[in-house]
């Protein structure tokens, strides 16, 4: 029998509304136990609902299966080889899962007493220890919830300690590889954004920065960079950078995004940097969870720490025998105010410290360096054969932790354009790297193999690009057409934006 | 090469050798000397697993969570029972452990799941247009703020008071950032003065922010109260506990622009406030302002049903600096909760619970004002928490009331100071009546006993 | 493109030994904190080992990711439809297990002092007691393991039961329905057994257990039954049935694999069993975790409780005004004493006493009658149509929550045998009935819908079965040669018992 | 209708019709009506989820766990920490609901682990074959005198005091079963006593039984004692700690026919005694004798690998009456909890692990016996635990050891009368030397207290 669709793919979508009967239920209630009133005696009538949401009607064993059934339709971190530039995809332990279901850190209400929360303050107190002493700068919010919030938070330091002394800037220095967020940021903190060239290096446009501040002169808050930068590539000229917008009387800000490639072995506060934030949810193997969540602490130097948001965890020296106490510090006069509720994103707080205790100071520095190693072996793998010539490298140099290949003669030889080849990696088991990104190099791939993979996946993974070339050069409709096994096949996404879908009717 | 590393000596050597480099460090000559940091960091070595189970364990142990304490603080974060089925399929590392969705055909499971969420999140608020979730609840507040500035060209907010006050200070952290002004309107026995709101908007407002029910427990009227945006044009933007979305009128049926809230009472746990979601729900209108990812059902080209990401040219990764909003990595993990949760309580249960918080928030409310010492704050009509004034100080009550293993409520004298003697009390479904009897009993007593100056 | 295999098929089978490689590794150890001394100091080198074993070397995140993608090579309950006759293939509720984890429960060590141990203990008395309760029969066990376990127990409680009366007995009888364990058991036990025929409407035949008895006079120690029986039918006859055992001395054991039918609606206890086992791995919800654990508590009459295992958990009255205390007696001087260590298979007990508190007595006896009307139902189901014609009910009359169809017309008429058949409906996403059980019906397919599962799921099974035997009338190779989108295809099994290998050449 | 079940009015009368009848009632009438129950189960009615969970909660609660007492109670089950992955890889539904794998095309997840960990238990004990698991340890003793009787066609077994008090029992309740006589041989400085065991054995001795570390937690010269059994011809069984095979030479290399044993340190949590399962390994003899499921490796139609329930014809529901035991559910999910907790060990961690044991068990030894009032109870070599004698009523100690939080040991007197002032204490890597310590303070304490006649 020959197949023609894959046990997947035979199983249509249905949402699990197209899936309820009136009538199902999974949830069982607690009986009210109270003298019970009529609803309208308790709350006026006009205020009250009509009809209850159209929620689905469907007992437990078949929700189970619904999302169990669902969840495989998901490729995964804990599936395969999933070298998403600029995403670090590393190993998610489950020990981190384990220690912050602990009734301890889950059931406590964000505004429980401190000193009944003494454990989870000191926690938190020694992750922001920890990630300065990564950062090399000694005083840490834990507040934003992701990179971008940790970017919108830094935007607002700067504007707040311009403003403190007496200036106002309008102006935020990017260079053009930085991630999409840098530049929204920008704009939400009520900034310009001001673009800055990139050297055949790969680094920043020495006299494009000069040119830049000159023409805004006055007017530049703030740069920001991501070092090693969106092309994993090292910015060998940073403290002169540094020393440019810091005369200019600008901020320096740290994209923490790639701190995987450095982490014990430089530091973005000994690079000259005065804000840097951290994403969590990749250097410190807080899992993805197909898109959060994440946090975005942030550390910044002595003249940045007033006006850190609010509150602040600190630590109080004990008295009269007593150890040191833990406290919520909310009296901080210059500070620029809350980014959101409570304390940040505790959850995640609780697995990346786990993570840092698990792997130690000297554990970080040998992941960074094995990242690199990673990185550097598979560029070197994919330099060679058809992919080397196929899939040049942007920047010919040792990369760091990652690196940005250009499918530009792919497809000018081939007629494969990287989304092509991106899709039909997925017929090979693999996710595909970061493709379009950045913008700067022509049909980009971004890889980031991560520390926590195997010489063999990145082996296969070469492999399975050197087939695709191989196979493109006899019918280079293969690549066009896939993915041919994924449980739908290639989908139509203009659609879904000219003609939008959101809801399922009901 | 330990634990989540897999590089033999083996390996690296053969790695060097295809990198054509004969060791890691010349890899990292690219930084400058000067840069590198030349020491090992000062962080502990590291640990066995059981060993930082223990320490992580030892740590936890020093919070006094819901499993220790009967817990009726709530102010926005509620101690419901998250059904186990939550957890079972939000462990399941095909929806923990990926990224994004940003290659669709292998991203249908999350991305079925947020347009479900989507529709979820639609019907319970009223509204057409939701998105797959923010960071969490005050945030979303100043992204609305954003959005609202944006439609309208406007850059003036008028906020009720008893909207979070986490809201209003993260709107006003916002604000410096995107240049708006903030107006705040008062209260009157517990809900927006009216009369003072209709006063305060105006031809220049851009958005009018209300919470129903309010931080202190009142449900608002939103219709009545909004009808002061309409005239003038400006947006209204609800901030809303979904929980009692099964019985209270839906934002959308109280002419709401835009409906948010966080999103933690559903499926979600404390956490110590995170991580949760936020939820943001919109008019056809907005749709092309909306923040965050949204999915979209489309077909494949064998014509098979799909989701994919849709509206993408909103967003920052498209976008830049011209994106509706700089967010990126969100909370899906804590929507596909809020999802479970929600599908699991069911068109009836959801309903049935909202009532069940009414009812036994009468109850206790009823049973505290009853108590020496205690009276209600405000009398406006609750939904599943209420305020109460203390005859006594709060703080000093509340200490009493822990040494007996609940945690009484949240105080209101921080943000509310003229309300330095009240005191927030929450209900959830495990918030059973010999609780509530034996909070009221410890209320009263240690109320009794601060007036008596009795030594705690 | 044209598919040749599905994805799965296409990964070929990979022992977590062939990904092994030498110096990796996933767990770091606590350092041994104390002065350590020469091993051979400790231990006489004669008594050390050389070599340690070859257990895998590889780190922590392939070895998720190797038994992440092997679960997904196994179908299972949260998936789909899981018809297994006899085995009722309920939902497992997740609430169970999470109860199960807590750490008062996971972490209890059973020698813990019954002083020490009293939540436990006042547990597994609970559960004795609501077993006691739908089994009619007062006096409860949890230690045995399993159903067979429990079928062992029960045989040696009647050899203990005779042997203190003063009689030697040789002969259990059980009918030719009855499951393997059955006659197993009795085996192990040291007794002989004499099959009993069963009759035209699916009972014991009373005639030949008449003969059975009178041929055996004397000798008879025990009739094991199960009822509903094997073929899905009530034995109506069973209060005569016990009055003939009875009157022989006899004890009567009921095999409680079928408990899910009556539940609430009628107990062996009331139908003149002695001694019960039960199957909280069926009826009460235990994950049946691809072969177990399990447990299989027994329920006993008066007559034989004073031969339980022992330790057995007993409630003792509070005196001075304390409440009542629990504690496991040793002290019981005719108990056939241990089946097993410890005390029972405790986390088994929690979550079937979990499901007990959440249906409730109303509960149960609801999940009977559901359980009773979907196989009903689906009975009605597969009498329409093909089939009606090529699978015919063994016993046609009303089933309770099972019945048995012959695939005897399929195979004379289509040349499927029920292999075929079953391994056809794999295709078709449905895990296939029990087959070729119970002996006595020619090609059986032994069919168990259970209570949680929905009439959609009745009637896409019914449809697939019509299908099946559809395309079967045009191309009978097609379900011969099934299945074809399985992680693998027909497998040989009975090379895997001529040429056993099993384990993994190092 | 509720919760589990999905039958709606609707279904249940669509169903109903399609049956042919009116009422489900009718269906029962099979049922003869004076065998029907006639009332409701007297039991309370169903409760919420989240009141189930806190009524069990509650239970819970009452019980001195691992995590609430400091445990030094061995006795055959360990308080090993059990990895993270472990629970991660049972929780997934794939392994955790399906049945036992009879459609091996469809169980081709479960019967690899099957073959990965037949293949771990057979490096462990060094023989060549192992089944998938039994129901646990002393069972699996009783059904090797089973599988020796079978292979020897004798009644007889000669089992050492050493072997595990609770197998020892279990032996004897099968043994009435099968008509066995059961031989028991002494000890001497907690070794089995050699002369004694060589004069027991004769002809008629089916099976030799031993445990190394015996219960006493002495290590065996294995090789030694049963030469008396090849002698004989008859089986040597060997009754093992598994933790304990990363060091000890392996049962197959001390002339062992059959290594088994309890399987809970390897993977599986305490759970006040079950379920964990038991591990069973023989020569190539026997193969053809094992009780229990058995992997193997075979091939589908199209050449691909695959795994199979191997040897079908040993068992109940192939064999019948003539099976080589009766049994069926087994323990699949807790063997495959061992396999994963092995593979997180690997191949040095495992043998680490033992020496980790092995040293602090030596440094506890050491120190406890240096406490006045407490000495050793034998001198022979250990691994992991150690018997002391206590000075005072062993009782009183361990109350009193309770009350600082510190589960001591196992208590010896109820076993073995002989050693009624006995104690059993077993190390884990989780008991750190600070905690050997405090037992060692809390024991001198304890001991002298109750000789001082102080009142607890
Ligand atoms: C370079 C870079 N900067 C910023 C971000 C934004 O971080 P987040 O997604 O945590 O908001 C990302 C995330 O993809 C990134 O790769
Ligand atoms: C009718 C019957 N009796 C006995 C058993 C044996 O029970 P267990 O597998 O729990 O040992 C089974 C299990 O399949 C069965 O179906």
């Amino acid at each position: 029998m020959a197949l023609t669709e894959t046990p997947m793919q035979a199983e249509r979508a249905r949402t699990i509304y197209e899936k309820s009967k009136e009538g199902r239920r999974a949830a069982v209630l607690p009986s009210a136990e109270v003298p019970e009133k009529p609803l309208a005696d308790l709350i006026p009538e006009n205020l009250l609902r009509s009809e209850p949401p159209r929620l689905p009607e469907i007992a437990e064993p078949e929700i189970v299966r619904h999302y169990n059934r669902l969840s495989r339709r998901n490729f995964d971190l804990d599936s395969g080889f999933y070298p998403l530039g600029s995403c670090t995809m590393k190993h998610n332990p489950r020990l981190n899962e384990r220690v912050a279901a602990l009734p301890g850190h889950a059931r406590l209400h964000p505004a429980q007493d401190p000193r009944r929360a003494q454990g989870a303050l000191e926690l938190m107190w020694l992750l922001q220890e920890s990630l300065g002493e990564i950062c090399g700068l000694p005083h840490v919010s834990l507040q934003p919830s992701a990179g971008s919030h940790g970017e919108l938070a830094g935007l607002l330091l700067t504007r707040a300690y311009h403003a403190d002394r007496g200036e106002e800037r309008t102006k935020v220095l990017a260079p053009d590889t930085s991630h999409g967020t840098n530049p929204a940021s920008v704009t939400m903190a009520g900034y310009e954004v001001v673009k800055v060239a990139t050297d055949e290096v790969g680094g920043v446009e020495m006299d494009d920065l000069r040119a830049k501040l000159a023409e805004n002169a006055g007017e530049v808050a703030c740069l920001m960079l991501t070092n090693p930068n969106t092309l994993g590539v090292f910015d060998e000229n940073i403290a002169e950078i540094a020393a440019l917008i810091h005369a200019e009387g600008g901020t320096l800000y740290y994209d923490g995004a790639n701190l995987n490639a450095v982490m014990g072995h430089s530091r973005p506060g000994d690079m000259g940097f005065d804000i840097v934030h951290v994403n969590l949810h990749k250097s410190f193997s807080q899992p993805h969870g197909g898109g959060g969540p994440g946090a975005g602490p942030i550390a910044v130097s002595d003249r940045i720490e007033p006006f850190l948001p609010r509150p602040q965890v600190v630590r109080r020296e004990g008295s009269n025998g007593r150890g040191p106490s833990f406290d919520l510090e909310f009296e901080r006069p210059k500070s620029i105010g809350r980014l959101r509720g409570f304390q940040g994103n505790f959850g995640v707080f609780v697995r990346s410290y786990a993570y840092i205790l698990s792997l130690g100071g000297d554990g970080l520095s040998e992941a960074s360096e094995t990242a690199v190693l990673n990185a550097n072996y598979l560029k070197a793998r994919l330099a060679e054969g058809r992919a080397g010539a196929r899939l040049p490298i942007a920047f010919d140099r040792h990369c760091m932790h990652e690196f940005v290949l250009s499918g530009k003669p792919m497809k000018r030889d081939l007629g494969l354009a990287t989304l092509d080849l991106a899709k039909r990696l997925l017929d090979f088991g693999f996710h595909p790297p970061t493709v379009y990104f950045p913008l700067l190099v022509e049909e980009a791939l971004m890889v980031e193999p991560t520390e926590t993979e195997t010489k063999e996946s990145l082996d296969a993974f070469a492999e399975a690009i050197e087939k695709i070339l191989a196979e493109a050069e006899d019918d280079p409709d293969l690549a066009r057409n896939a993915p041919y096994t994924t449980p739908v096949r290639r989908l139509d996404e203009v659609k879904a934006t000219r003609q939008p879908v959101v809801r399922q009717p009901l | 090469m330990t634990r989540y590393t897999s590089a033999t000596p083996d390996d690296r050597r053969e790695m060097l050798d295809a990198i054509g480099v004969s060791s890691v460090d010349e890899l990292f000559e690219q930084v400058p000397e000067p840069l590198r940091l030349g020491r090992p960091l000062a962080l502990p070595g590291g640990m066995a697993e059981n060993e930082v189970y223990e320490r992580l364990s030892a740590l936890a142990e020093r919070n006094a969570d819901a499993e220790a304490q009967v817990c009726f603080v709530g102010a926005g974060m509620y101690d419901h029972y998250v059904p186990a089925i939550v957890d079972a399929i939000t462990s399941r590392s095909e929806f923990l452990t990926p990224y994004t969705p940003y290659q669709p055909e292998i991203s249908q499971g999350g991305l079925q799941v947020m347009f479900e969420f989507q529709t979820a999140m639609s019907e319970l608020t009223g509204l057409p247009v939701s998105n797959a979730g923010l960071y969490e609840g005050p945030s979303s507040v100043a992204s609305a703020g954003y959005l609202a500035m944006g439609a309208t060209k406007r850059r003036r907010f008028v906020v009720s008071r008893g909207v979070h006050p986490h809201s209003r200070e993260t709107l006003a952290t916002y604000a410096v950032g995107y240049d708006a002004e903030v107006v705040e309107v008062g209260l009157e026995d517990g809900l927006t003065d009216a009369a003072a709101l209709a006063a305060a908007v105006d031809g220049e407002t851009a958005a009018v922010i209300l919470q129903s029910p309010n931080f202190l427990g009142a449900v608002e009227d939103v219709a009545a109260l909004g009808a002061a945006a309409k005239e003038h044009g400006a947006l209204l933007v609800v901030a809303c506990d979904p929980m009692t979305l099964g019985i209270l009128k839906p934002p959308g049926e109280c002419g709401a622009d835009i409906a948010l809230g966080e999103g933690q009472p559903l499926g979600n746990r404390l956490d110590f406030g995170g991580p949760s979601f936020g939820f943001f729900c919109a008019t056809e209108a907005q749709i092309r302002r909306m923040p965050g990812r949204i999915a979209g059902e489309t077909e494949d080209v064998d014509g098979r049903r799909g989701f994919v990401l849709a509206l993408q040219t909103r967003e920052q990764h498209i976008r830049r600096e011209k994106a509706t909003n700089n967010i990126c990595t969100a909370q899906a993990l804590n929507a596909l909760g809020a999802m479970v949760h929600l599908a699991w309580l069911g068109r009836r249960g959801f309903r049935e619970l909202g009532e069940l918080l009414v009812q036994r928030t009468a109850y206790a409310r009823e049973r505290l004002a009853a108590v020496d010492g205690v009276e209600l704050l405000h009398t406006s009509p609750v939904a599943r928490e209420f305020a109460v004034r203390l005859d006594a100080p709060v703080g000093k009550v509340l200490d009493r009331v822990a040494e007996r293993g609940i945690a009484a409520g949240y105080p209101l004298g921080r943000e509310y100071p003229e309300f330095d003697d009240g005191l927030l009390v929450a209900i959830t479904e495990r918030r059973t009546k010999a609780q509530i009897d034996e909070l009221a009993e410890a209320l009263g007593a240690a109320v009794a006993a601060e007036r008596e100056g009795v030594t705690a």
